[in-house]
């Protein structure tokens, strides 16, 4: 079993109003070190082991998981232990 | 990259850099002329979007022409963001629909979103306040997978922003065809409520006076969205991906109560959202119509990003912002409402004698151009037109009758098909009741919303059946245009006006030019009888993708007055023993119906006929029916015939059923498309007076309490099926077809 | 009596709350926004629905965050009665006036339209106007109302009576069908469905216009006995 | 200038409908070895330095960041760069 953990994040330019919503947040709660905040997912898959585990991966995000058009995407893969 | 100031004039000249910003040749050669001079990098860019079709029409000013936009009761007609009708009491409505279907083709859920924003914008930049959503939707095959995802994906957008905006969604209507396939249509109307004294307009008049910029920092988003909109939605499309805007409804709400709270102010001259081409535009335009000129200096716009040029500022299409023009000296008052919702509100520019505009950046000048010129000196095209070749085949075709083995079999797959099922997948997700005036929810013919304090109540519709069009354009156009007012007085009301959105082919191709020529003749005639102004309206052009044009798709979204609230009446059938009439004789046609495509697989042959005369005296007479207090519930017969409207009739959750006597054959009997025909109930008591009022409706049977539908036709038991089971199909299909596996 | 009707920014229910108190019930009202406001002047808080900061992170939760939300808290600790309703409520969680949370629905999408509730407490001074397992409609409109709480915090709600509305269908995925609860002390409901939606014949349901007046006789009584 | 990661996540035991369409998406598209996916929020913060950084993020993540009722979180901090 291993854990794969894929980071989405908006692209570089993209409008990211709840970030700015959490930033000015923030700032009114008197943190005002806060300069910027930005949000993605984060989603943790339970993935039993098999072949060419990386790329079929890849190919989830590419069709379901990320949206190409505004987001990027990253994965780390791990064995799973306390799954 | 080279940047893109360093591109001189004479490069963007040798190099026809004009080109890739949309501007042909002699468009270029036009902007010389008016300039005198090469246009520089930036000034090429402000032609190029002002001159793209989306701004300015250039293709299909012509054809809009030919609409009626005038009426006594029209106190705006198209030019401004939206159109106003007086609904007497001081009050009056706003309307217009607006298409975002190349945004929504590529990124659905944020291009639907910002669809819904942007028209609700040209709603309160007017000073009214939005009341009423709707959406019009065109998607290819549901069996398809990208379908689903596009289909699911603007529905989410819609009511992502729609429900976080606080306007609610009452209503709209979804088809599927596969000639949308890869290019969906996402139209939106936003209806509004204005007191006739608090009407704005978006000018920049009074030489001195400030331009304040309002709402979010600008960013890169949706640059040269204005030319990507007019553009062929082409293989390539996904390289244009940046440009994709993201709304954020928050924002929008903010800005609609600063906005509403800013129009009470006398300092306020003018004000005007920022649409397609952001700041050129509606800079541009608020000089033009004052008949002033503009100076801005862009070191004080707002910007999300570093290093912006000239130029990507001009073009951006951020969202969620507006252009305010205030007295001089008097800006303090402005900004401090703005501020009070945690908005920014900044000087940027102010109005100037000079008819130009000038746009500064850095401490230089990157931009002086007659301002006229932008607006006024658009070219217009007149394009060649040719009938369809196709056309002529299908008229000579002959009305056949299609061959149904099983009536009973046949009606539950025509309740099943995408087109006719229940959308209640789609609005149960829209809040269709914030602001309690929602009187008819989604589900009925036209949504009625009502108007707080007075007896009278609004009711909105968008139809538009484009196979008929396809087929056959300008009967189509006709029957749009009155399809949309049936469904306005079936509900009790008066059709006042319409917006229309035409979404349409390459109108480069003859015969699409004709499609649109024709369209717009058969709408302008129906609006002329039916008394039924054009007061504003949106065109998109290149919709089709792998060189096929979409179906003719000419949206029409009407409003109607309740003079009084008595006069709402409901679309489907109330109560046991009431008398079920059909107003309207039934021919054989099936040219672009549902029974066609079910069993032929295609559209094809004539569109149904339609004789505007007796439609109009028809809507009337059911209309006064209405106000007389005679009927219970009335239907249009739409899609599917006869038997579909008499199912949708009992889908009540009140056990009714129907018993219905019908003549003649019985698939014409039941599922001819033929025009202007309704479905009424009336109670036994007033039979008489109604069919006093109404000399061609003949009763054809009882509304029952025995939950099944029963139709005999000539003598002869055709449908015996159990209602509660026909709902569930109905009702079903859309969520069944989304689960299952391609 | 007066209510104050809490306007954050994206409130979008506010103006029907007041419509429903002020218009429909003829009682005394004010919208007030949240900045540099004043509560100590009225006599029942409503918090509206809506998308108060566009939902952001989570709804409710930057409103909780708020000043306005400091007062409330006092107003409340005096016995005042507080209502939130749909968004209102998800912020009354996330200030932690109400225990659990608000998560999203079960099928992921917002719903909106008339459902069945159940009264299972009547005994409240929201619900006095109700008979127990009385049934009634009243719209919904949310994407995240599916309420949920630990064993624990459900045990206790149920021990103290604090569940007051249930879901005649369970829609939302919510434990127990909970549409609304109220707090120990019994002066702060929360709930997802819109009584104020439900106040006039002619939009479908006037069964909520009960609920208001509830709060207002439940006012007058304590008034009259504090007299 | 420091760059904060803020991971949130639903408390085991919490239901996570959101994860469980994913799971069951992926496995509709053919994607079987998938057997379960959590769906979370990653938060990126650009702070300016100050002292007690990690006790201020800890705090943000208790005031506002995350609902304790339903979530956990921990963060990374490290040197801001490209941000
Ligand atoms: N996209 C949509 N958004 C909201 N409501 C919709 C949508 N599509 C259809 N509806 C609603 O579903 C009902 C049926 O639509 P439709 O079949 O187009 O009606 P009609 O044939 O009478 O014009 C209408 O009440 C309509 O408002
Ligand atoms: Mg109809």
């Amino acid at each position: 079993m291993r854990k794969v953990t894929v980071y989405i994040t908006l692209k570089q330019g993209v409008l990211d109003p709840q970030g700015k919503a959490i930033q000015e947040s923030l700032n009114s709660l008197g943190y005002n070190e806060i300069e910027d905040a930005r949000v993605g997912k984060y989603i943790e898959l339970k993935v039993e082991d098999g072949p060419n585990l990386e790329a079929r991966v890849t190919e989830m995000c590419d069709k379901l998981l990320a949206n190409p058009v505004i987001e990027d995407y990253r994965f780390d893969v791990e064995e799973a232990e306390g799954l | 990259m080279q940047q893109t100031h360093d591109i001189s004039p004479e490069q963007i000249e040798r190099d026809k850099l004009y080109r890739e910003m949309g501007l042909s040749d002699q468009e270029f050669d036009m902007v010389k002329d008016i300039m005198k001079r090469l246009p520089n990098f930036t000034e090429t860019g402000i032609f190029s979007v002002m001159w793209s079709e989306h701004c300015s029409y250039k293709t299909s000013k012509p054809l809009l022409r030919k609409f009626p936009t005038k009426a006594p009761h029209v106190l705006q007609g198209p030019g401004e963001g939206a159109g106003i009708i007086d609904i007497g009491d001081n009050q009056a409505v706003v309307f217009k629909v607006e298409s975002h279907n190349h945004p929504s083709a590529v990124e659905p859920y944020q291009g639907a979103a910002t669809g819904v924003g942007g028209i609700i914008r040209d709603v309160f930049s007017m000073g009214a306040r939005p009341i009423a959503s709707m959406n019009s939707l065109r998607f290819g095959n549901l069996t398809n997978d990208r379908t689903k995802y596009l289909f699911s994906e603007v529905v989410g957008g819609i009511a992502g922003y729609g429900n976080c905006v606080g306007v609610p969604t009452v209503g709209g209507e979804v088809q599927f065809d596969d000639s949308y396939e890869d290019n969906p249509l996402v139209n939106a109307m936003c209806v509004g409520l204005i007191n006739h004294d608090e009407i704005q307009k978006g000018i920049a008049a009074g030489i001195g006076n400030t331009i304040l910029y309002a709402g979010p920092p600008t960013g890169r988003d949706g640059i040269h969205g204005a030319t990507f909109a007019s553009d062929d939605l082409g293989e390539d499309a996904a390289k244009d991906r940046p440009a994709v805007q993201v709304g954020d409804p928050f924002m929008e709400k903010l800005l609609i109560e600063a906005c509403l709270e800013v129009i009470h102010s006398d300092a306020l001259v003018g004000m005007q959202d920022m649409g397609a081409a952001g700041l050129t535009s509606s800079a541009s335009e608020m000089a033009s119509k004052a008949g002033t000129g503009l100076e801005m200096n862009l070191d004080l716009v707002p910007q999300r990003e570093q290093n912006m040029t000239a130029y990507e500022m001009m073009l951006s299409e951020s969202q969620e912002r507006m252009l305010l023009c205030v007295k001089r000296g008097r800006e303090q008052e402005i900004i401090d409402i703005f501020e009070k919702y945690g908005l920014k509100a900044v000087p940027v520019g102010e109005v100037i004698e000079e008819k130009v505009f000038r746009i500064k950046h850095h401490g230089e000048v990157v931009a002086d151009i007659p301002v006229d010129s932008l607006a006024d000196d658009a070219p217009v095209y007149h394009m060649p037109s040719q009938e369809a070749a196709y056309f002529k085949e299908f008229q000579q075709m002959e009305n056949s009758i299609p061959q149904v083995g099983n009536h009973k079999e046949m009606l539950r797959t025509l309740l099943q098909q995408p087109t006719i099922a229940s959308k209640e997948w789609v609005y149960d997700q829209y809040d269709s009741m914030v602001q309690t005036n929602t009187v008819v929810t989604p589900g009925s013919d036209s949504a009625v919303v009502r108007i707080k304090g007075r007896d009278k109540a609004l009711a909105i519709t968008t139809d538009c059946n484009s196979r008929y069009i396809y087929l056959d354009p300008e009967t189509g156009g006709k029957i749009a245009v009155a399809e949309a007012a049936r469904n306005i007085v079936c509900s009790g009301a008066r059709p006042l006006g319409l917006t229309d959105g035409l979404n349409f082919g390459n109108p480069t191709n003859p015969e699409v030019f004709w499609q649109m020529e024709k369209t717009v003749e058969g709408m302008s005639q129906a609006c002329e009888v039916l008394e039924t102004p054009v007061i504003s309206g949106n065109v998109s052009l290149y919709n089709q993708s792998k060189g096929k044009s979409i179906f003719p798709t000419p949206v029409v979204g009407m409003v109607g007055l309740h003079e009084s609230l008595e006069h709402i009446t409901p679309s489907h059938f109330q109560t046991s023993g009431d008398a079920i009439y059909l107003i309207g004789d039934t021919e054989a046609e099936f040219g672009g119906s549902e029974l066609q495509n079910v069993i032929n697989g295609k559209y094809e042959g004539k569109a149904p006929k339609i004789d505007l005369n007796i439609e109009v005296t028809r809507q009337k007479h059911l209309l006064d029916a209405i106000q007389s207090g005679l009927v219970e519930s009335a239907h249009d017969l739409s899609e599917g015939g006869l038997a579909v409207a008499l199912a949708e009739s009992v889908f009540t959750n009140k056990g009714l059923g129907v018993n219905v006597k019908l003549t003649g054959e019985a698939t014409v009997a039941l599922f001819s498309e033929t025009q202007s025909r309704f479905l009424v109930t009336v109670k036994e008591e007033n039979k008489a007076s109604f069919e006093n009022k109404l000399s061609d409706a003949k009763q054809i049977g009882f509304v029952t309490d025995d939950g099944m539908l029963n139709v005999v036709v000539d003598d002869e038991t055709i449908i015996q099926d159990d209602v509660k089971q026909l709902e569930n199909l109905w009702r079903g299909a859309i969520p069944c077809l989304l689960k299952s596996k391609a | 009596m007066k209510f104050a009707v809490v306007v954050f920014p994206g409130s979008n229910c506010d103006r029907d709350m007041y419509h429903a108190v002020k218009e429909v019930l003829q009682t005394e009202a004010d919208l007030v926004w949240y900045a540099n406001s004043n509560l100590e002047n009225y006599d029942g808080i409503l918090i509206p629905g809506g998308f108060s900061y566009g939902d952001y992170l989570r709804s409710g939760a930057v409103a909780a965050t708020s000043d306005v939300m400091k007062q409330i808290k006092e107003q409340a600790a005096k016995g005042k009665p507080v209502l939130g309703v749909c968004n209102g409520f998800q912020i009354l969680t996330e200030a932690g006036l109400l225990p659990g949370a608000l998560m999203r629905n079960k099928e992921l999408s917002f719903m909106c339209h008339q459902e069945e509730l159940i009264v299972q407490n009547e005994i409240t001074p929201f619900t006095s106007g109700y008979d127990k397992g009385e049934v009634v409609r009243f719209p919904i409109a949310h994407g995240e109302g599916n309420y949920y709480c630990d064993e624990e915090t459900l045990a206790e709600l149920k021990a103290n009576n604090q569940i007051v509305f249930t879901y005649k269908n369970n829609l939302n995925g919510s434990i127990e069908n909970i549409a609304g609860i109220i707090n120990k002390e019994g002066n702060v409901l929360g709930m997802m469905p819109h009584p104020e939606r439900a106040v006039e014949k002619l939009l479908g349901s006037d069964d909520g216009l009960r609920l208001f007046k509830s709060m207002v006789q439940n006012w007058r009584d304590t008034y009259a006995a504090n007299a």
